[in-house]
């Protein structure tokens, strides 16, 4: 009997699945029979739930943004946009299902995804399917090998030649330590390069820590290995929520070193209940600064905040999507793409005209694109003082 | 020097896990189930606090005991509505269902509180201890963490042993059906067991953030499993037991983190616990069970 | 030489003798009873028996070989099958899957002819089957042959665990306490079970048993077992009648 | 119940079996026609190669679960070695071995026996343990294996293979290096060699090893295990040997599923999400709700909970919060006793007196 019940739920669970999956089928043929409607269709897949949500969902809300300033302002060659973000749970596996999903939807270009992982699994589709793909935050240097792909944020090789680089070249420090999310392809890609460009420049290396995603957010080990070691500065190539441990551990043990990051530290001011004064004198290197007084910035930031996004998402994530948003744009005009358009139509001409364009962002004044995929522009140090960002010479 | 200082963090870090434990063992000891919500409930009581302290300013004592009650009765409702009904089925539907409510609680976490991580600000406004002019910093959350550990595992030992709800535990945890025939209250005392469990676990959530402050929907999941193996190791359903499995996994984890390698800490900690079962099958202070032929 | 000796067993616990100084013989074909009140340590000799204590001291050998210190699955195979007195069925297979278990070493084939389904698969799963058959029908279960064990009534439980246990085909059968939990009819059946397995297999069979109707009934010879020690050995007949067993069993 | 004692060995486990694969032939039938006519959506097309990979995965779980009734938490673990093994000789040979025909098989041999030579060594100790101090044990492993091929580099040059736990840097390869495994971005470029019709054979292939295991003479010693291990040694049962065949058999088709996702992403890497202990906890709820011990339940269970969350994305933020509450009503109808016994009175057998109803009551009785 029990067996026998369990057997009819699975049956019309099982049922009601392949009903589900069909309908997702209907929708598709509706998009199908309207192409003709002054619409694009752009679909974005990131990290929405789990650990990684706070990226996705940063992501989500910056994109939305430009996606309603633009159908305001008339849209995309008078079409407008139709924006869907699908979740990927941080998963390549997941990443592919949600980008299968969008092409049921009828996607026609695709931003995204969020993060390099799932990204690696995804440009392999997006490849078969010629389907131009604009990436706001996923920056391991593999995620652009194919011609269709591109990238709105630095490269993590790039930002490890910039921090070493900058941190020499400005003679912050020589002695350096690094503390980095080995189980992290950012964190980790952004070392590999630090370690042998601090070793050109004749930085020495002084202690190398590690963490992982699962222990994120004990850093006493680490920290007093880095207080013994002698560092004069601390080397942080994290995101902003480690990081946020990471300092208040560090105060609370006396460390006395200078802090040097990349754009991941990006928000760390943002954070919720986060004592401004530990990141007192903070270094990074970010595209983007929500306090930044150029015009571009100034309007995003208070555009964001007025939209009602939670703030806490306002970080160079959303800045990088709402950029993406206004690069797609830019190509589209550029290369004349219509709502009649085929996908891979849509991508030949994007990836035609990438080379060609240059846009100015709040991530990046001229930002351009060489036809490998990757941008170019530069990033901006600063400095946290007094809870602000103040640039750097 | 440096020794000490790792060896006091992982005390420190051992101290958080040994209360989560606590919590594990208890009600694995009398439920006998792995309650794999335990460390999400953490993460509930850890966010109760910082709400009511960070959000609306309330004296951080005031908002841990409301936190409590809150786990608590969280805690007593789910097993109510998810446990109870499975009661006498295969222990591994119970599991099942306990990991289908920690994705609930997460889930529910994230559409609350968001996706961003919250800084909890600590509650303890004590001086660190230095000693040996400056090169031993024993921080304040150390020495209030092995503290409150202490007194917790003190006084359930005392519950557990000297009162009569706390006899009707262990009733219930030798023979559940033997001792509804005395006129133990089976339910109501796993019921008793899962609120004093989930009490102790806003507890642990507030002592776990304070120490490290980051706190989001996935807080309570990695400390969580890692209580889980320090209570086995230190023989699941002991209270001491739970004691020295936490601290034993914190001083292992710190210390293979400062002389091993810092990426493969985790590995040698659950290796640890692997040989350790290899050589006591039930953990360090584990009843041996023979089976009678 | 008969064919079960035991010389001097013994196994301690924790300073407590449970079995102290334990000698037997048994001769091929007998019908042996061993009985004592509660805690008197019989189950513990089956245990000692069976490998699954090792003797602090002492010897048994089978049909001449030692096999006390071997493991208990080498002890099956060196000739000796039991029963258990809480009763130890494969409780979610089928009445016949518990007997083919009993079979594992008698028709044996690889496990990759199993997977692949090779010729000797069939073979010897047919044999068994056979084989299989024939012993349920001893016991008549042959037409429960497809419920699972756990299912059965108690007195059929008792049956097929010794069916399972004279599938491995054993040259000592242990019982313990076979008529526990049955109803005079039963036990009655039982004896009669036994008795017929004795002849038609031509089994040597050592039991426990508290029933004394079953003990007065069909055993040959007895040995009394009272705090660990051998109390009286022999002739059924004499060993009841001998006045140190009545105040075991009785007090003074 | 009892079909005469004729038809010996083609009985009720026979029928059951061939149930099992007629659903699995049938899926295949009803999605080549769906894709033939062209009507197939992108999402569902997607989802066939690991909907069959998942189902591989519960079935091979089932035998440790099920029909050993031992607790695993890190089957996960396996499926990891698998894919990681197979993925470094398929990224090595894509050049030299260019059929995808001869390069696939091998791989999935080298992912299976990786897997199952792991199945081995967990095995062992494992042998001591009982209930949770053997799950935790197991969850254990596969958090090791995770972790340690989550930080590690390899790579090879002229010189031979180099390996480290710190950076690409230091691996100190010669120009014309290779890498193999790149720490937490693992192996990149693997050959998509994983498809539908591939998937299904594989599928069947792991029902017909698994389902004649369990009706021949090892699968019955390894149930007895189960049920009883001390009586199963009083009748001659090698404790160690049908342990150690359950759990690398297991092993060894987690290995074929590793293999299945590694060459249908062209990415590897181990996170927490595809090889930590929650994707061994979901395989283990895969078999608990499809019935432990019951195959054909397992591939059911698979299906379902892996298409779930894909069919409620249309709830956005609050997919996964009704996939937890799903899961837990589940639990609950199925396993409730109470509701149990109160079907048993008043549930199917009161309105729905079918035919069918009957036959299957039957079947489970």
């Amino acid at each position: 009997m029990k067996k026998s019940m369990r057997k009819i739920l699975a049956a019309v669970l099982a049922l009601t699945l392949i009903v589900g999956l069909f309908a997702a089928c209907g929708s598709k043929e509706d998009s199908g029979t309207q192409t003709g409607a002054e619409t694009i269709k752009i679909g974005a897949i990131g990290p929405l739930t789990g650990g990684a949500a706070v990226y996705g969902n940063a992501v989500k809300n910056g994109a939305q943004l430009a996606v309603d300033e633009i159908n305001k302002a008339g849209g995309i060659n008078g079409m407008k946009i139709e924006f869907r973000m699908e979740d990927d749970e941080h998963d390549a596996e997941k990443s592919v299902n949600a980008y299968n999903t969008l092409k049921d939807w009828g996607m026609q270009m695709l931003m995204g995804t969020v993060t390099t992982q799932p990204c690696l699994a995804v440009i392999n589709n997006t490849k078969a399917d010629n389907m131009y793909q604009l990436t706001p935050s996923a920056s391991g240097a593999d995620v652009i090998v194919n011609d269709n792909t591109f990238q709105v944020c630095f490269t993590d090789p790039n930002q490890g030649i910039a921090s070493a680089d900058y941190i020499a070249d400005n003679g912050i420090a020589r002695k350096v330590a690094v503390i980095y999310n080995s189980s992290d392809a950012y964190s980790s890609g952004i070392y590999n390069t630090f370690k042998s460009e601090a070793a050109a420049k004749g930085l020495e290396i002084v202690a190398t820590e590690a963490f992982t995603e699962d222990s994120k957010t004990d850093f006493s080990a680490q920290l007093t290995k880095v207080k013994s070691s002698g560092a004069e500065l601390l080397f942080l190539p994290i995101y902003a929520d480690a990081a946020s441990s990471l300092l208040s551990q560090a105060s609370k043990l006396g460390l006395n070193v200078k802090y040097f990051g990349c754009d991941g530290l990006d928000g760390i001011l943002d954070i919720e209940g986060f004592d401004g004064k530990l990141a007192e004198n903070v270094m990074l290197l970010t595209p983007f600064a929500a306090n930044a007084t150029d015009e571009t910035t100034q309007k995003f930031v208070s555009a964001f905040k007025a939209a009602g996004y939670e703030e806490s998402t306002l970080n160079q994530f959303a800045a990088d999507a709402y950029d993406a948003i206004y690069i797609m744009k830019a190509a589209a005009e550029k290369s004349g793409v219509k709502a009649g358009m085929s996908v891979s139509e849509i991508g030949d001409a994007m990836k035609g005209v990438m080379p060609q364009i240059t846009v100015d962002g709040v991530t990046g004044s001229g930002m351009k694109w060489l036809s490998t995929g990757e941008v170019s522009k530069t990033p901006k140090a600063v400095k946290i003082v007094n809870g602000e960002y103040q640039a750097m010479e | 020097m440096g020794f000490l200082n790792n060896f006091i963090n992982g005390i420190s870090l051992g101290s958080i896990y040994s209360v989560i434990a606590l919590g594990y063992t208890m009600v694995y000891g009398i439920a006998k189930m792995l309650n794999f919500a335990h460390g999400d409930v953490i993460m509930v009581g850890a966010y109760i606090v910082f709400v009511l302290t960070t959000g609306a300013g309330m004296n951080p004592y005031l908002a841990l005991l409301i936190s409590m009650v809150a786990c608590t009765l969280l805690g007593m409702t789910i097993e109510r509505f998810a446990y109870r009904p499975l009661r006498g089925a295969s222990p591994l539907a119970v599991l099942i269902t306990a990991i289908g409510v920690s994705y609930f609680l997460q889930n529910v976490a994230l559409l609350i509180f968001g996706t961003q991580v919250k800084s909890f600000k600590s509650i303890l406004e004590f001086p660190s201890i230095k000693l040996a002019g400056g090169k031993i910093i024993i921080s304040d959350e150390t020495i209030i963490t092995i503290v409150v550990s202490l007194i917790i595992m003190i006084g359930l030992t005392l519950f557990v042993n000297k009162t009569k709800p706390g006899r009707a535990m262990l009733a219930v945890s030798e023979d559940r059906g033997a001792a509804q025939l005395m006129g133990v209250n089976v339910n109501a005392t796993i019921a008793l067991t899962f609120a004093i469990g989930s009490g102790l676990a806003a507890v642990a959530g507030v002592l776990l953030c304070s120490t490290y402050p980051a706190l989001s929907s996935q807080t309570g999941a990695m400390p969580g499993i890692k209580a889980f193996v320090a209570a086995v190791l230190g023989g699941i359903g002991s209270i001491p037991g739970a004691l020295i499995g936490g601290l034993a996994i914190g001083v292992v984890e710190i210390l293979s983190k400062t002389y091993i390698s810092s990426q493969l800490a985790d590995a040698i900690v659950f290796a640890i616990l692997i040989i350790v079962l290899l050589v006591k099958p039930t953990g360090i202070l584990g009843k041996k069970y023979i089976e009678k032929v | 030489m008969a064919l079960l000796e035991a010389e001097n067993l013994s196994i301690t616990f924790g300073g407590l003798k449970a079995v102290d100084n334990f000698n037997v013989k048994i001769e091929k074909g007998t019908l042996y009873g061993l009985i004592g009140p509660n805690g008197a340590g019989k189950t513990t000799v089956f245990n000692l028996l069976t490998g699954v204590y090792k003797p602090t001291e002492g010897k048994a050998t089978l049909d001449g070989t030692v096999i006390t210190g071997k493991r208990t699955i080498d002890i099956n195979k060196a000739g000796i099958a039991r029963t258990f007195q809480n009763i130890r069925l494969f409780s979610q297979m089928s009445v016949i899957d518990n007997v083919k278990v009993g079979l594992h070493n008698i028709y044996k084939y690889s496990t990759a002819s199993g997977i692949f389904k090779l010729p000797s698969y069939f073979k010897k799963e047919a044999e068994m089957e056979k084989r299989a058959m024939e012993l349920l029908d001893v016991f008549d279960l042959g037409s429960e042959r497809d419920y699972l064990s756990c299912n059965l009534p108690y007195g059929k439980q008792r049956k097929l665990e010794i069916a399972r246990a004279l599938a491995t085909e054993p040259k000592l059968l242990l019982l313990d306490e076979p008529a526990a939990g049955m109803n005079p009819n039963e036990t009655a059946e039982l004896m009669d079970t036994i008795r017929f397995v004795r002849d038609k297999f031509d089994m040597t069979i050592l039991l426990i048993e508290h029933d004394m109707r079953l003990v007065a009934g069909i055993c040959e010879e007895l040995t009394v077992l009272n705090f660990g020690q051998v109390l009286c050995q022999g002739k059924t007949s004499e060993v009841l009648q001998d006045p140190k067993v009545i105040t075991a069993y009785l007090g003074e | 119940m009892s079909s005469k004692p004729k038809s010996k060995l083609l009985k009720k486990d026979t029928r059951s079996d061939l149930i099992t694969y007629a659903m699995v032939l049938v899926a295949f039938a009803v999605v080549e026609i769906i894709q033939a006519t062209g009507s197939m959506t992108s999402l569902m097309r997607g989802l066939l190669v690991p909907l069959c990979m998942y189902s591989i995965l519960a079935v091979s779980l089932n035998l440790v679960v099920g029909i050993l009734g031992d607790l695993s938490l890190g089957h996960a673990g396996f499926m990891c070695v698998g894919a990681y093994a197979s993925s470094i000789f398929s990224v090595c040979t894509r050049e030299t071995i260019e059929n995808p025909w001869i390069r696939f098989p091998i791989a999935l041999l080298i992912g299976g026996i990786c897997a199952a030579i792991f199945g081995i060594l967990i095995g062992i100790p494992v042998l001591r343990l009982k209930g949770d101090y053997l799950a935790i044990v197991t969850l254990a492993f596969g958090e090791i294996i995770k972790n340690i091929l989550c930080s590690i580099y390899v790579g090879y040059d002229s010189k031979g293979i180099h390996m480290s736990f710190e950076s690409e840097s230091s691996l100190g390869m010669e120009m014309d290096g290779k890498l193999i495994i790149n720490g937490p971005l693992g192996i990149n470029g693997t050959p998509t060699d994983s498809n539908f019709i591939v998937g299904i054979v594989l599928l069947l292939i792991t029902l017909f090893v698994v389902l004649n295991f369990i009706h021949s003479r090892a699968g019955r010693a390894v149930m007895s295990l189960r049920d009883n291990r001390i009586a199963a040694e009083s009748v001659g049962i090698n404790v160690t040997k049908y342990k150690l065949i359950a759990f690398s058999l297991s092993a060894f088709f987690a290995g074929i599923a590793g293999v299945l996702y590694s060459h249908n992403l062209n990415v590897l890497a181990a996170t927490s999400k595809n090889f930590g202990y929650n994707m061994s906890i979901m395989i283990l709820v895969f078999v608990v709700l499809g019935g432990i011990g019951n195959i054909r339940g397992s591939i059911i269970a698979a299906c379902v909970l892996t298409a779930l969350p894909e069919v409620l994305r249309d709830l956005k933020d609050y997919r996964m919060l009704m996939y937890a509450i799903v899961l837990i009503v589940m639990m609950i109808i199925t396993s409730s006793p109470k509701l149990v016994s109160f079907r048993e009175k008043y549930g199917l057998r009161q309105f729905i007196k079918t035919k069918m109803a009957n036959r299957w009551t039957k079947e489970v009785q």
